[in-house]
């Protein structure tokens, strides 16, 4: 990619192809495909047992804990009451797009997954252009929430759908912008071979585009505190109003996917993804993941949500401009000083992205006011 | 440069998670931006004012417990001041300094209410609502100890009290006004300094102190506006005059004013308690009244400082043993005559939390 | 404290104002003649000394012959109070003159009384059933209305 | 919004719930941990005491709900009132128990339990047995002190949630 020799390690971790499989490419698709899924619903299921237990807690209550041991059959209760529930469909909805939505929310969640590394190779396809296809993957699910937004023929819930069309495609470009200084470090666009150079945590080198990815990635799944297509308070249950039965279970499911997604995404891109000593690999990767999401759960537990002028403002006005700044150090420390990259630059660049946040956070105001009408 | 685009029509309620209750706010959209606003209510209108007029005096008490059923002692208290100011009854003194106590406790339970419902309003996920909750369970253990009963309390009678408090009261008393103010910083700590609530409530809903003066705001909301009026200092009764306390005032008149004032209240109101437990002289909690008052042919009007502003009661009476006229001035509908003011040209989510902010009780609203 | 005004020295200062605007006064209130209600009203809030700018309660009493609608006046500049009393005739149709524009806080407790007593308030921008549903028949709290 | 405090407000906030995640919660699991009651709690039943009852009906008159059906005959011979039918429909009673304060022969009684829900509104109404003192029925303090003292201490949550300082 660029003039830099990249060789942080490599060649300990020996080959990055995906081993042979008896039965050739099929075998492995199939294999991996089944993994995935297995592994993405029980991780999900008790992501959905640990943030009710891990909100429970920080609320001075217990959480659910009465199926199973410490409630944790609670999700699989959950499950099977939403799967008797009535589908209720709105008559003047438009029902195939209606049908149709939950859909498309919950497949490009689970297609993320595909290029995910969970041990060395061990993924369903290396691509040479991983990080592209998260980006591009990741940005489908919208398009499920607007059309369950406007093909429920409500107005809480179109409204919804233009706030998450206008947050996700906004929070889209300073994610992508934050994940550049990823690539320009570690060479590659593939994740597997993003998670090999990291011999050091990319939090380390690249602290602000971390920043900026935790925060536009919890714009990006609304999560709290930018949960706000899904406000409870203002717009009762957002996108999702007219859904029940199944389908509000999808879209429940493609909520937690994402953020297990986010999770991932951040255990791979920033925390050196499945490696780590004396633990084996993927359970490693799965600490990291359990890690980043306590993360999004306690943020969730405290944060107000902010308004949505205030969301456009602050990706635009405060993480735009910081990622264009963090390529440019990046770019420049890659240039200039690559053979410091390891350990000499990482004080520099936690100073430097202290520098950056205080003085864009002294410098701009979010927020419109009141409009004259 | 604002883009216009085609008005509609959003009902926010009256069956919506924010609106506290049966409320129904009839906004006209442009995008988000609300242009027009109108409160809608009425849904749980009781006609408690023509009950009471069915009703003997005493009869009509339990009933106060069920206008504003966050802060029922309060009405209570309110009701039973109009009567004595009607009949003249006086009223001994330990019952007037625990009638105080548990004004202000009553005070600090319907503040946690409002602050931990308004911060909800504001979107975070359920915590500071349950802390609040967490603390106000403790003030209804006090409740249900001297009253029995945990919401619809009907404790005080003309010239005093139901009964006297029970001898564990006390203890109970003193240990939670020394755990009540560190729960409060911790309140202040979790959300005051947020700059994310910063940014959703300062200069957002601004009532101005003309507007508010103007519209007969009350309480809390009429103090964040500017306005040092507090009936418990500009027009004292029972034994205020006694205690000494502080009246916060906002600055600014916005949603923050209007939420620091309720925390700033509640570390006042413990101040009271502290100060009448001190004083609480032993005796009578009641003095000897007839079941069936025949209070003289007049009229009276007495209020109170509500938790949610002044709440007034004006009786009629014919010299018989029931209401000839029974008003009740709730603070929750009057606060509400500004809300369209401070709606209209914010977004649907400042418009949930500035009516968050102004703390009603549809239970007052409605009648 | 808040201070209740003698009515009798402030009655005539009125009279001299408004001639003809009191009806009567006696120790703690003043009975307004309705016609001048909203003069006298507007006199109240900005006359200096007075200035009673805050509307703290407005309500209504049947009383068979007439309706009596009170008003509870404080300014708080001055911490003093006044009740003004203004009497309306006839059961069909008994109007005042709506202090709306003087003070907004009138306007729900306004609404309110149209909807349960039936006192038309003159001027009111928004007169209509408040707590009620349009089409309610009869006004509920008047003291000859019957619920079943 | 501004960073005026350059997210330590929010960073003060993260620590108020972390530290509540090591606490003890709050919760009552009600089934199965019971706290006990005020002792003056007013239960939603009336207990009755036939023999200090002299069938004055004042119970009645002070009911403002009307919940409360009382039916005496006036017996010559000992010139005292019989009670033949005495009903309170607990359906409507709203328990403010103002019947229990206005009883001039301490003849009524709230009741303590509060564990008395019904499939139909017909079994809400109490009858004149249902309502009799028996040794199993427990008779809440309200208004009556020296009763009070029979039954436990109320459980506070004051006393309850223990704060790691």
């Amino acid at each position: 990619m660029i003039g830099f020799n990249y060789s942080l390690g490599l060649e300990s971790y020996g080959r990055t192809l995906p081993p042979d499989w008896p039965g050739g490419f099929w075998w492995h698709w199939l294999v991996f495909t089944v993994i995935i899924l297995a592994f993405v619903m029980t991780v999900l299921l008790g992501f959905v047992w640990f943030e009710r237990r891990a909100l429970g807690r920080m609320q001075a209550r217990l959480g659910p804990n009465r199926v199973g041991p410490f409630g944790l059959l609670q999700p699989v209760a959950d499950a099977l009451k939403v799967l008797i529930k009535e589908d209720i469909v709105p008559s003047q909805a438009d029902k195939i797009v209606h049908w149709l939505a939950p859909v498309v929310t919950l497949v490009p969640v689970l297609m993320i997954f595909a290029v995910v590394p969970f041990q060395d190779g061990a993924l369903l396809v290396d691509l040479n252009i991983g990080l592209l296809y998260v980006v591009a993957v990741s940005a489908v699910p919208i398009l499920g929430i607007f059309m369950a937004g406007w093909a429920s023929n409500n107005k809480y819930t179109l409204i919804a759908a233009m706030r998450d069309v206008a947050s996700v495609i906004s929070y889209e470009i300073p994610v992508v912008l934050s994940l550049a200084g990823v690539v320009l470090i570690a060479g590659s666009l593939s994740l597997n071979q993003i998670v090999l150079t990291q011999n050091t945590p990319l939090i380390l080198l690249q602290p602000l585009g971390f920043l900026i990815f935790f925060i536009g990635g919890l714009a990006e799944i609304n999560r709290t505190p930018f949960d706000l297509l899904e406000a409870d308070s203002e717009l009762t249950a957002g996108f999702h109003t007219e859904y029940s039965g199944m389908k509000f279970a999808l879209f429940y499911l493609a909520e937690y996917a994402e953020a297990l997604a986010l999770s991932a995404l951040i255990a791979t891109f920033f925390l050196s993804g499945w490696r780590g000593p004396f633990l084996p690999p993927w359970l490693w990767f799965l600490l990291k993941i359990v890690a980043m999401f306590f993360v999004i759960i306690w943020m969730r537990a405290t944060l107000p949500r902010i308004r949505i002028d205030q969301l456009m403002a602050l990706a635009w006005k405060f993480l735009f401009p910081l990622a264009l700044l963090n390529i440019v150090v990046t770019a420049i420390e890659v240039l200039v000083w690559p053979e410091a990259l390891p350990w000499g630059l990482i004080p520099v660049n936690i100073v430097v992205a202290g520098i950056l946040v205080l003085f864009l956070s002294k410098k701009f105001t979010l927020g419109w006011g009141r409009i004259e009408v | 440069m604002v883009i216009k685009t085609e008005p509609i029509i959003l009902n926010i309620g009256p069956a919506h998670p924010s609106t506290h209750g049966v409320f129904r706010m009839r906004t006209t959209l442009d995008g988000e931006v609300i242009v027009e606003m109108e409160p809608i209510f009425g849904y749980l209108h009781r006609s408690i004012e023509k009950l009471a007029e069915e009703r003997t005096y005493t009869g009509f008490i339990p009933l106060t417990d069920r206008l504003d059923y966050l802060a029922a002692m309060s009405n209570n208290l309110a009701y039973c001041l109009t009567v004595e100011k009607l009949a003249g009854i006086p009223v001994p003194e330990r019952a007037e300094y625990i009638r105080v106590i548990i004004a202000e406790l009553q005070r600090i339970a319907s503040h946690l209410i409002a602050v931990g419902a308004f911060l909800q309003d504001c979107g975070a996920f359920m915590t500071p609502f349950l802390y609040m909750i967490r603390e106000r369970e403790k003030i209804l253990d006090l409740f249900e100890m001297v009253s029995g009963q945990r919401l619809t309390y009907n404790y005080m009678r003309f010239g005093g009290l139901s009964q006297d408090i029970p001898d564990e009261f006390l203890p109970a008393l003193r240990k939670f006004v020394d755990q009540m103010p560190s729960y409060i910083d911790e309140y202040d700590q979790l959300l005051a300094e947020n700059e994310i609530l910063l940014a959703r409530t300062k200069g957002i809903g601004i009532l101005s102190r003309e507007t508010a003066l103007n519209t007969s705001a009350s309480g809390p909301v009429l103090r964040a506006s500017g306005v040092e009026w507090d009936i418990r200092h500009a027009d004292p009764y029972s034994i205020y005059p006694r205690f000494e306390f502080k009246i916060p005032t906002g600055m600014v008149g916005d949603c923050y004013d209007r939420y620091w004032i309720r925390i700033q209240e509640m570390r006042q109101s413990v101040r009271i308690i502290k100060q009448a437990m001190k004083q609480l002289p032993p005796g009578p909690v009641r003095s000897t009244v007839p079941w069936l008052i025949h209070p003289p042919v007049g009229e009276a009007y007495a209020h109170v400082e509500a938790p949610k502003g002044e709440l007034g009661f004006y009786l009629v009476s014919d010299n018989s043993i029931a209401p000839y006229r029974c008003h009740i001035r709730g603070p929750s509908l009057i606060n509400l005559t500004a809300l369209r003011d401070m709606v209209v040209g914010w977004k649907i989510a400042d418009a949930i939390v500035i009516f968050g902010s102004i703390d009603i009780c549809m239970g007052e609203v409605d009648r | 404290m808040t201070l209740v005004l003698s009515t009798e020295k402030l009655a005539t200062k009125l009279e001299q104002q408004l001639p003809g605007s009191i009806i009567k006064s006696n120790k703690d209130n003043l009975l307004v003649n309705s016609g001048f209600l909203f003069n006298l009203a507007s006199f109240l809030k900005t006359a200096p000394g007075l200035e009673f700018d805050f509307l703290s309660n407005i309500t209504a009493v049947d009383y068979y012959d007439y309706f009596e609608v009170i008003y509870q006046l404080t300014s708080t500049k001055h911490n003093h109070s006044l009740v003004l009393k203004a009497q309306c005739y006839g059961r069909d149709n008994p109007v005042l003159p709506s202090l709306v524009s003087l003070w907004r806080g009138a306007d729900f407790q306004e609404r309110e009384i149209y909807d349960l007593m039936g006192i038309k308030f003159e001027g009111h921008p928004n007169l209509k059933r408040i707590v009620l549903w349009e089409g309610f028949q009869g006004h509920p709290l008047r003291r000859d209305y019957l619920s079943w | 919004m501004k960073f005026e405090h350059y997210g330590i407000g929010i960073a003060k906030g993260l620590t108020v719930t972390l530290r509540h995640l090591f606490r003890h919660p709050v919760t009552v699991q009600y089934p199965d941990q019971r706290l006990h009651t005020s002792r003056r709690i007013r239960g939603n039943e009336l207990v009755w005491n036939e023999e200090k009852c002299t069938g004055c009906a004042t119970c009645a008159q002070v009911c403002h709900i009307g919940a409360i059906n009382i039916v005496t005959s006036p017996s010559r011979a000992t010139n005292t009132y019989t009670v033949e039918k005495y009903e309170v429909d607990t359906g409507y009673c709203i328990m403010c128990g103002l019947c229990v304060e206005a009883c001039p022969f301490k003849a009524l009684y709230m009741g303590y339990d509060y564990e008395r829900a019904k499939y139909r509104s017909g079994d809400l109404v109490q009858t004149k047995e249902m309502m009799m003192t028996t040794p199993e029925k427990h008779i809440s303090g309200y208004f009556y002190p020296e009763l009070a003292t029979r039954l436990p201490m109320q459980t506070l949550l004051l006393e309850k949630v223990k704060e790691e300082e």
